[in-house]
């Protein structure tokens, strides 16, 4: 990580992470089909060009935070399929041992602070890794994911202008997909561009291709280094579209079916940057496929490790409450070992 | 069966349906409501407004930012200078993003200003777990919105009640938060027809009449309470309170001076939960009358678990429920 | 009200409301001093232009929202000094009954609907008459008193937000007297302007120099006509100085006493404005004399009027928590009907 | 005199000084803790930091912006990355507009995560009413947090407690919020020295034994409840919960077993207020023991007034409490 896509292989490598988030994610939505993943969950599928030209920017120590719509991110900054999927099925293996499922993801160990379901929320706790960062004086900085409608929303404000303020080592980077659920862009907005909000905060404000790779990745780079600088934030607007609908299980009144072949098959950024590599003759049609062959293997073993994954024991549903035990936790749990499965009585 | 449906016309419809119905009609009869939330305009979440904005338009049911500050805020300022927003919160989790309306704003602005202004303002917030939505889509904060002065609070658990209550609400010269159980939206039941059926805010209901103990459920756990009503070997007295603030502590306690034992079934987390308020009010008015330690029955003070095999270890059932009728009798 | 000042009468006419606030807010700092008047106080000295400037361009059934720092929109856009002085003493003839005091006051018949010291809270709730007034097809619109301070606020992005997006007749005024509490502008902005905020909503942003009632009046003239065409909500920034304190008490350990007399002296919106009249040949120093007269016998009365208003029955603490009755509100007012001063012992 | 005074050397402090020792002390102790809230550089609301900005600079007690929600939101970002960050939020009533970050961050950020990441996290938040500050700058709210899955509230009542509390609260690696009554700061008490004195989350103080009733005051009304015991004909044992979540059940109950009557004193609003919760603990716990009806002593469901003939009519006082001991006995 923390690379220019500048040799053969990183191309390659950026791609084919681009490919096991669109192929983690098919088999997120057939497995839910199946009702084999329980919850919500929202697919990020035409959008993997923004996960991963950031991510690829990114050092491993650096955090992210993220929205509902993690998957993408959370690969692209180095997250396991096997755990990440297990966590779908809410496995105990699982990257937060079931007890988060597809909207709660976090591993801290690769940086990912956590996926934040409330809209705006992966804003603030992005702004407040930057503090650790800025008084720490470390050398890594924090990215903040958020989407076009999330704008609107009061605490993404409050939480850039903080960052502005105080000049912290944070990018904001605004995943317009130009869809929150069923509502479009100006129905929630009275501007052209999410971008122009950065001039509220006098901070440069980016528009970039999402469907471009190697377009995000040069920005996000430059928004890097501005914050390690000091030199302090950088909204980046990401242009780009979801496939899918904003759930699973949508059924998407809101826009034509037309719309979403004509992106799929114009402005793929798989089928994109597969064309430009093949172009710039990096890529031949075997060395594309095997990359897909090669995927597909991961991905059919993550779905065998979460299937086979065991179940979190119901007791452990009384843990991490708190780190510090509270008597009222502890009684709930010792009642339920007594007697079973048990909504709680009174304390 | 209700009071109210004992000797009316019915006709069977879901939650959903009830509240649907209810807010079409008060849609129809007074052209100064109108609805607004995020997705509205497609029926928001859980499709209960479904077919509305075709039916009435922008001007009437419309969709919003993700500004839930602003939409209570802005609803607020609606309600004080003429007309009856019915605001659509969605996951009544996303409630603590706009809680200063709702604490300072829509509960305070008629006392601090001395009566100058009312505030007919409507938000409905869809609770509770058992959908594998995890910790910030599943939480029931009923509890919260109670013990907020100035703020009504109603948590129906029936369509009957989903019905008469809604009307009630967006009527109500006062500001009442509508909770909506979202995995009751398929519950059916029997709602009177005709006569602009209305449920006052304020009055529980007796769901199921008996002699030997009196369990207090809301929303989803009123069907598991009647169910488990059915598995022990006692007269179970069901009560809805329905109306959350005010409660109607009359009828809860005049059934405790007849069973003398309390169970109370309620999703919110247990401490400082709705479960002790209703004890307390019928330790403080039966307080003689009762026979048995009180049972409550809600959410061991854990967020909700996404795994379902956590949650439902956490998220309280007919079992439960049954349980702690046993404990009393 | 609604009116350019054209003519000397309507300039003398401002000139008159705005010594009345100047002299309103001597009695209040002084009797608040006397422990005459209790709570907290927030007085507003210095800027009586912004005040009287936008509601002189108001109609009477515009409606009006304000802050903590609300006296001088009070009297500005027509509540009577004396009642709103009894307000301040907790008295029952009080505007509010003495429910409210200083931080909270209301007068709906006067187009002023509330006075909101949680910071923010008045733009939401002038958002809120906005859209009453477009649904209503109505021939007012509002405007909504904020501090530069309050711009950080979420609640305050999101309503004007919401504002510009649905295209309401609204008019946020940004009072920017460049503190907030004892923060400096730049500890919470990183702009020059609040103004330039207004481009994230794709609204027009309007500086105008706080201290001249007259280019007050026309931005706030211009931007109500734009409001009541339908063109949507204008953001105006009115550049100002509050000569008090942030609260009457306040030490100032944060600005230099220089500073304020420099304001005091060289800008103060009374006697600029008492200059350009004099020197354009309206106003003698009689005429202005007689004005101080007649606000100060004004304020004499007021003041007499407040101390000798009634103290609201204590019982009437339980009036107005709802507009149709609770069960719980009967219960405790009976109770204290029955057993005298209560706080409350259950239900 | 509490336990923890009992047996030390000691020395007088007013609330305001106690809570500014312990910040202190933690602030020397610990490079990861930092304070920040609106005008913090000055002392913040009524000082409570004065001296600290200029002792240890901005990057440990800075000012923020009017922006509750990043505050808070930016602090549990800041905790999960490994700093101890101490917020204040200033007035209570403030709460509503970051109350998303309490609930739903703070206190879920841990859980959902499957205990991936820790948030020792303190907020202070200043409570009460009697400075006719009125319904927005006058509320108690400490209720609604301590509903709250996840997070731990505290609220004491004397200088010791809220010496010994403010230092394991910024030490805790779970989120607190400790709440500070604004109108006993100049309340003054023996505060244990040296040794590094602390009060653990989670446990009670009996502030004075007694034999015939127990009443549980808290803040503000524990000075009352010690005064009201004064002038009844009875042995009055006044115990302090201090820590609301956790809260020592069995130092209650235990009081509870021996006087069998029980008065609860708190300046929450009374319908779903902490008092239920402690009323029903003890019923669950102690329920044969208990003698005579509860007694609640609170706000009346009411927001407060701001005249101060109106504010004295809603808030409780030692007669209050009077009045309430004399109804048991
Ligand atoms: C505070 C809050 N309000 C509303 C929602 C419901 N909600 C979930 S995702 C979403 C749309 C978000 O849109 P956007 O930010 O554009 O992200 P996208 O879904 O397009 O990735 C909404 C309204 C929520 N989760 N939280
Ligand atoms: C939500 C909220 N946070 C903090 C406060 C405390 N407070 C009251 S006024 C004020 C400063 C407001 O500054 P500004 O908006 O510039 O208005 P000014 O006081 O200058 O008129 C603050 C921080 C509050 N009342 N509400
Ligand atoms: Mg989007
Ligand atoms: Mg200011």
């Amino acid at each position: 990580m923390t690379e220019t896509l500048d040799t053969p292989e990183k191309r390659r490598s950026a791609l084919r992470t681009m490919v096991l988030i669109r192929e983690f994610e098919n088999h997120v939505r057939d497995r839910f089909a199946d009702n084999e993943i329980p919850g919500f969950v929202h697919l990020s599928q035409g959008q993997e060009a923004v996960a991963v030209g950031v991510c690829t920017a990114l050092s491993r120590d650096d955090y992210i935070t993220s929205t509902h719509r993690a998957h993408g991110h959370s690969l692209a900054k180095g997250l396991e399929p096997d755990r990440l999927l297990a966590e779908l099925y809410g496995k105990a293996e699982g990257h937060c041992g079931g007890r988060g499922g597809s909207m709660h993801v976090a591993d801290l160990d690769e940086g990912m602070l956590g996926a934040q379901p409330i809209v705006g929320a992966s804003v603030p706790l992005g702004t407040g890794a930057g503090i650790t960062a800025q008084l720490s004086d470390a050398d890594w900085m924090a990215t903040a994911f958020c989407g076009d409608g999330s704008v609107a929303a009061g605490q993404v404000h409050e939480a850039i202008n903080l960052a502005a303020t105080w000049q912290l080592p944070v990018v904001f980077v605004v995943e317009n997909n130009q869809y929150s659920e069923g509502m479009v862009f100006d129905e929630q907005h009275n501007v052209e561009d999410v971008a122009e909000m950065a001039s509220a905060y006098g901070i440069p404000g980016e528009i970039v291709d999402g469907q471009d790779v190697t377009a995000v990745n040069e920005t996000m780079r430059a928004a890097r280094e501005r914050a390690l600088d000091g030199d302090g934030p950088t909204l980046i607007e990401a242009k780009t579209y979801r496939y899918r609908g904003h759930f699973e299980g949508d059924e998407q009144p809101y826009r034509s079916q037309e719309e979403v072949e004509d992106w799929r098959e114009n402005r793929d950024p798989i089928d994109n940057y597969r064309e430009r590599l093949a172009a710039a003759g990096e890529l031949t049609d075997e060395e594309f496929e095997a990359i897909r062959t090669e995927v597909k293997a991961v991905m059919a073993d993550a779905v065998e490790f979460a299937r086979n994954a065991d179940e979190p024991a119901p007791e452990a549903a009384y843990d991490d409450v708190f780190v510090e035990e509270a008597p009222e936790i502890d009684a709930f749990r010792e009642r339920m070992a007594a007697d079973g499965d048990n909504g709680g009585v009174g304390l | 069966m209700s009071a109210e449906t004992a000797d009316r016309e019915t006709e069977t419809l879901s939650m959903r349906e009830a509240i649907r119905a209810a807010l079409r009609e008060e849609l129809l009869a007074d052209d100064d409501v109108f609805i607004m939330g995020q997705d509205e305009e497609d029926g928001g979440s859980f499709e209960v407004t479904a077919g509305l904005h075709d039916e009435f338009g922008f001007d009437r049911v419309r969709n919003t930012p993700i500004s839930e500050a602003a939409q209570i805020g802005s609803g607020v300022g609606a309600a004080a200078t003429g007309l009856r927003p019915v605001v659509n919160l969605s996951f009544a989790d996303f409630i603590g993003v706009c809680f200063d309306q709702v604490m300072n704003q829509a509960g305070k602005t008629r006392y601090m200003f001395g009566g100058a202004s009312e505030v007919p303002l409507t938000i409905r917030a869809i609770e509770g777990a058992g959908l594998n939505a995890a910790a910030q889509h599943s939480g029931t904060v009923h509890t919260l919105v109670a013990h907020l002065p100035g703020v009504k609070a109603v948590a129906p658990g029936t369509p009957a009640a989903a019905m008469g209550l809604m009307k009630s609400a967006v009527r109500s010269n006062d500001p009442v938060v509508f909770f909506e159980n979202k995995t009751i939206y398929e519950r059916h039941g029997d709602v009177p027809t005709g006569d602009d059926f209305t449920v006052p805010l304020g009055e529980a209901s007796i769901e199921q009449a008996g002699e030997d103990v009196t369990v207090v459920a809301t929303q989803r756990l009123l069907g598991e309470s009647i169910a488990a009503a059915r598995d022990v070997d006692a007269s179970v007295e069901v009560i809805d309170p329905r109306s959350l603030y005010p409660l109607d502590t009359d009828t809860l306690a005049d059934s405790l001076r007849k069973t003398g034992r309390l169970v109370v079934a309620d999703e919110s987390p247990l401490s400082y939960g709705l479960h002790a308020e209703i004890v307390t009010r019928v330790v403080e008015n039966a307080f003689w009358s009762i026979d048995a330690p009180v049972q409550r029955v809600g959410v061991p003070d854990t967020p909700i678990p996404f795994a379902p095999s956590q949650e439902d270890e956490v998220v309280p059932d007919a079992d439960d429920v049954r349980r702690a009728i046993q404990r009393t009798v």
